[in-house]
């Protein structure tokens, strides 16, 4: 059986406070993109409230470690796979900020053309693949993906996150135990925020989530979630070891969801106290915890970080705007996309007139 | 009778049928400690405690298959999903385990189990999150399946499901969760199954619906009465069983009919009920029976193509006007 | 032309195209090793190694979702379905994922992938082991769905569905492996998916039917062709997307018709081709459209039920005889 | 976690030949029950050559052990649920030999009135809960079993068979989370045949059998099931720790089949070799292991023995007798027990008149 390691004793080898290895720049990097995440994220709150945002719409706020120290650590041609909770991870992916309101907008400027909604970002080129709705079904996807790499004996890695909640689903476990036979190149992350929407996962596994790759013989760590340069550490080992053929990873991430599961749960008081998400947004706010080891150890000061904020402001703000004033999909886009051609029978049988100029 | 919302009347139902039975159990995400994801099991957990009311992994071919062994032993599980999109990965304990067990065991083992909760879409969810599973459930023989339009039917057909010997697919409505109506207070309110119920009396078009759309068909049918159309709206209320003889009465009356359902139309219950119309009425149609269903395309996401993709009281208008040939 | 077994048609298939394409690979039970649990896959691991011919472990969601995620990556996979009765417990990655990638990606990530395996009932399997599964196929857009009935068919459609940019799920009949028929030797013989096939042309009456039964079909005609009825029998070949215009024009012909398919009536494929018949053809229609289809009942084990579940010629000649008003 | 044990070390005390604790009428019970187990199967292989028995038919021969180890260690009150693979599960639980052999003719004399077939067997009076074809599936009733036991508070256990194939099923993990976050009166045993059909376990899976209950922290034992003693003595003693409240048990019941996995299916030569299946035969047959001991302990005489086969030879033929005079089920059965009972609605939807006289 594969054994567990926390990456912790490994990697905090220059003390607390230090880099941890890290260069300066990529930390700053890594500041200035959880800056973008949070700023990005609180617009969508704001766009939400006023109805420009509708169906479902989940949060990444206090997670942005966890997206930023994983996906920043890949090559391009890596690719990553999410569940509904994927916002940020589209943007530490790549997609343009815009195009990813756009998405939340409906707008057919969204990088899935309006189509998929908050749930389904996609973007093929930046090998963003989704954006998936039903827990634990993108883990299955994520091993097909890792099929692929082996197939064509390329070089890349797959990145599979999901929630604490998706362990339970056997969609998890059939494609663990084959990933694991198969030897593929992929490292499945469970984001452990500790509550699958109103239900703490002790409440629902008599073991731990690192324990939960154990019986496929795959390699797991435990990582500090909040800590973006300890994320970004492992991450980076994990994908070489990959990379080297290492087969399979499981991470167990820890972090914590400082939002409602979405936008109709409360922060708290349902099924966690005041007191605790108040206790981890001041001690654990991946953010905060970054800017003090920047500031303290010089690579950063105040009136950078606030232009840096404000950068990342004004990005989400241009996002908004973008958004806002694009165009709605057009109605012949109701049609489009739901085959590759039409071909010769008929593909439609809703017995309706197709709108004008759909294909 | 009381007013009441869906959603309570649900509740009420739940509550009334626990307490009658002590066999009666609810189990599902989030349906004991945060209420129910739509607060359809509101204060039954504080009720009933937590032997009875049961938060489940997110697992759900397991706990649906759960509910069918506890059934078979003879319990009367309540299985909720959160909405019916996420029953497909249960479809199997459904369709090959609680639909059967009766029949391959020679009639000795009962699966007394009801399954519920929202099906179909509400408001921008996406493909994912928008399908309305009558389809998937009413196939295979063997369940049976129930779609509630009011509060009041949503009441009395849950303490149907729930006392029913056999298993049933009782599928909600999100959208309708808020809706008030007047419900009968009374304990042993129970209606039927299998007993479709005219929503509306009319002379010149049946407006054949179940579920969510009885709403559409009514408004539809305000419309075309401005027109001096006048419309029946038969809603079925039960799909599995059907009332047979409700919806032929109905369209032999009027001579034309119209399906309308949320879902999509290949294969959906519509293509059911028009291909039994047309086969036991057909001497009494003056005009084919068109049906009106959701386009055929994931839903997506986008408000104004979510919208082209629904149906419409518009387009009902429409399709009667089309079998009125006017 | 060469006679072959419509089990050697499916493997000439899947080795041309596994030949003519690196991408293409073949996984699922016993495919490999074993040479498929009913040997259609029979030499291919030898011709293509291990990588291209996988045996999978007896996880029918998870390699599904293998091949979809593979699919999105740029693969061509073919999954097979030991049986279509198992594929239930993948249902969620076909119609949620396969069947709507491409949409809610905004067309971005095509899902080019092949479901396959038998389907239907063979004899005496029983409940579980003995289901028609076109329904859950076809109710949801997104997904190609082909039946063929005859080696020539099963290679020409195979070929094709391998070729195809979307999802196909393709259903064989295990009762059909063993029948021999002509099939065109070229290596692009590939016949286009939509395009009915008129299998036995006829003035009196249409039967509509597809996969196994157009054999129960054929066999009908010629008993009613006794009786001085001439029968025509169109073969749907592929039920997504269908060939609406070459039923319709039977029936146009004919002015009477009935389906005959395998599964069951209720939201079965016959449900959709009826109503869509009565729609679309209605004034040409001299009788109701009759169905004959499985008992509605889960199939029964002991040899006489089972023949009294299953379709027959003889009551696709009596509901022939119904509509012909004899 | 949970540890694993093998029963060998504790219940192996009185020496290698010895009954290990268990009293010889029961030993003597375990023989009679494997040799008609026996003598059954090979009944049914020769009623399957004949045409007699239809569809699949799955044998448990070389498995007997399995059955009758575990099963007799049960009381009356207890369920046992299974796969496919459990005609001898079914006669171990008390159902008569008759009424099996029945049922494999599709007769109306069947434990299930010839409706169900050799995979779905039942017996609701004697807690035999089938006989079930979809690989995995059985296992979240046997979970919902349990939770019926515990919901009344009674004081039974459920015995859940499977073979090594389930564990890869979602299913299979679904449902052990649940019965261990519940605590639920359940045994999973999984039939370790080391084959799932022509597949080698091991290149299905990077880990065994025993692993695969690890995360979920249930309990897990490896037992010798070629070893009827041991077998009963381990189940006796799960059995024991279930009712006193312990929670669920995993059990890695390694075994062998002798045939091939159904009828069409060769004994060897495809996945696994003669030789390999010839020594299995030789060294491993459960019920020649118990004889040797029951003949060198003094239990049992040869012609004690003899008298035994031949009445079990008996019963099996009486079965056949039984099965082959009975009727077939009335064509009114095509249409009863779809539903109980049919109500106001209209039940059924093929347009076709119900066989006279069906309800
Ligand atoms: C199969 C399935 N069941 C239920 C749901 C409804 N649902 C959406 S998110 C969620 C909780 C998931 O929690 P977790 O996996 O921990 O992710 P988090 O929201 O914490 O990021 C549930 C139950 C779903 N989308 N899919
Ligand atoms: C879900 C599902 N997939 C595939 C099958 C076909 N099938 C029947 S038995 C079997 C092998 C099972 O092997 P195992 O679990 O080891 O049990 P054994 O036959 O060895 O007793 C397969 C693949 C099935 N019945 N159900
Ligand atoms: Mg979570
Ligand atoms: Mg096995």
């Amino acid at each position: 059986m594969a054994e567990t390691k926390t990456v912790d004793d490994e990697t905090r080898t220059d003390g607390a406070g230090g880099l941890r290895g890290v260069d300066p720049d990529t930390a700053l990097r890594l500041m200035r993109e959880m800056l973008l995440y949070r700023r990005f994220e609180e617009k969508a709150e704001e766009a939400y409230a006023i109805g420009k945002i509708g169906g479902f719409c989940h949060l990444h706020i206090g997670q942005e470690a966890a997206a930023a120290g994983s996906i920043l650590a890949l090559d391009e041609g890596d690719y990553v796979i999410s569940a509904y909770r994927e916002h940020t991870q589209a943007l530490a992916k790549g997609i343009d900020a815009g195009a990813v309101m756009a998405e939340l907008f409906g707008r057919a400027t969204g990088c899935s053309k309006g189509k998929g909604g908050s749930m389904h970002l996609f973007d093929y080129e930046r090998r963003f693949m989704g954006g998936h709705g039903i827990v634990g079904a993108q883990v299955p996807l994520a091993s097909g993906m890792g099929w692929k790499i082996r197939y064509r004996d390329e070089d890349h890695v797959v990145v599979c996150f999901m929630g604490d909640a998706a362990v339970n689903q056997g969609a998890f476990h059939e494609a663990l135990n084959m990933s694991a036979v198969w030897n593929l190149p992929v490292i499945y992350v469970v984001e452990n925020n500790e509550y699958g929407m109103g239900t703490a996962f002790s409440r629902v596994s008599r073991t731990e989530i690192h324990e939960k790759a154990c019986s496929y013989g795959i390699p797991t760590s435990i990582v500090d979630g909040q800590d973006v340069l300890e994320t970004f550490v492992a991450f980076r080992d994990l994908a070489a070891g990959v990379r080297g053929g290492g087969g399979p990873r499981f991470v167990d991430l820890r972090t914590y969801r400082f939002k409602g599961h979405s936008m109709s749960d409360p922060v708290s008081g349902t099924y966690r106290s005041k007191e605790e998400v108040e206790g981890k947004v001041k001690n654990a706010d991946p953010i905060a915890t970054l800017r003090d080891v920047l500031l303290e150890g010089g690579h950063l000061d105040q009136e950078s970080l606030e232009a840096m904020d404000s950068e990342a402001r004004t990005t989400a703000q241009e996002a908004f705007d973008f958004a806002d004033e694009s165009p709605f999909p057009d109605p012949s886009e109701l049609y489009a996309d739901v085959y590759a051609e039409l071909g010769d029978g008929r593909m439609f049988f809703d017995g309706r007139e197709r709108p004008e100029g759909s294909v | 009778m009381a007013e009441m919302t869906y959603r309570e009347a649900l509740n009420q139902a739940l509550r009334e049928e626990m307490e009658r039975d002590p066999d009666v159990f609810l189990m599902g995400e989030e349906v004991a400690e945060y209420d129910g994801a739509y607060k359809v099991s509101k204060g039954l957990l504080d009720a009933f405690g937590d032997r009875r009311v049961v938060d489940s992994p997110i697992a759900e071919l397991g706990f649906a298959g759960l509910g069918v062994g506890a059934a078979m032993a003879g319990l009367k599980p309540v299985i909720e999903f959160m909405t019916f999109n996420f029953s497909i990965l249960a479809l199997d304990q459904v369709i090959n385990h609680a639909a059967k067990i009766r029949y391959m065991s020679g009639g000795q083992i009962p699966c007394p189990i009801v399954f519920r909760g929202p099906n179909g879409a509400a408001l921008q969810l996406s493909a994912q999150h928008s399908q309305a599973c009558e389809t998937y459930y009413v196939h295979a023989p063997g369940v049976k399946v129930v779609t509630p339009a009011t509060p009041a039917d949503a009441k009395g057909l849950l303490k149907a499901a729930i006392r029913d010997p056999d298993p049933v697919a009782f599928m909600e409505g999100e959208l309708l969760y808020n809706m008030k109506g007047d419900v009968p207070d009374d304990d042993d309110f129970v209606i039927p199954l299998g007993v479709a119920d005219v929503k509306q009396e009319g002379d010149d078009v049946t407006i054949l619906t179940h579920g969510k759309t009885v709403h559409v068909a009514l408004q539809a049918a305000r419309k075309l009465e401005k027109d001096g159309v006048s419309a029946e709206v038969v809603d079925l209320r039960t799909i599995r069983p059907l009332d047979v003889e409700t919806i032929l009465a109905s369209v032999r009356k009027t001579n034309r009919a119209v399906y309308l359902e949320e879902g999509w139309s290949f294969a959906g219950v519509g293509a059911q009920i028009v291909s039994l119309v047309q086969e036991e009425a057909f001497d009494w149609l003056d005009a084919p029976v068109v049906r009106v269903t959701q386009a055929d395309v994931p839903m997506p996401y986008a408000k104004n193509l979510e919208q082209l993709a629904k149906p419409s009281a518009e387009r009902v208008v429409a399709a009667c006007n089309r079998v009125l040939y006017r």
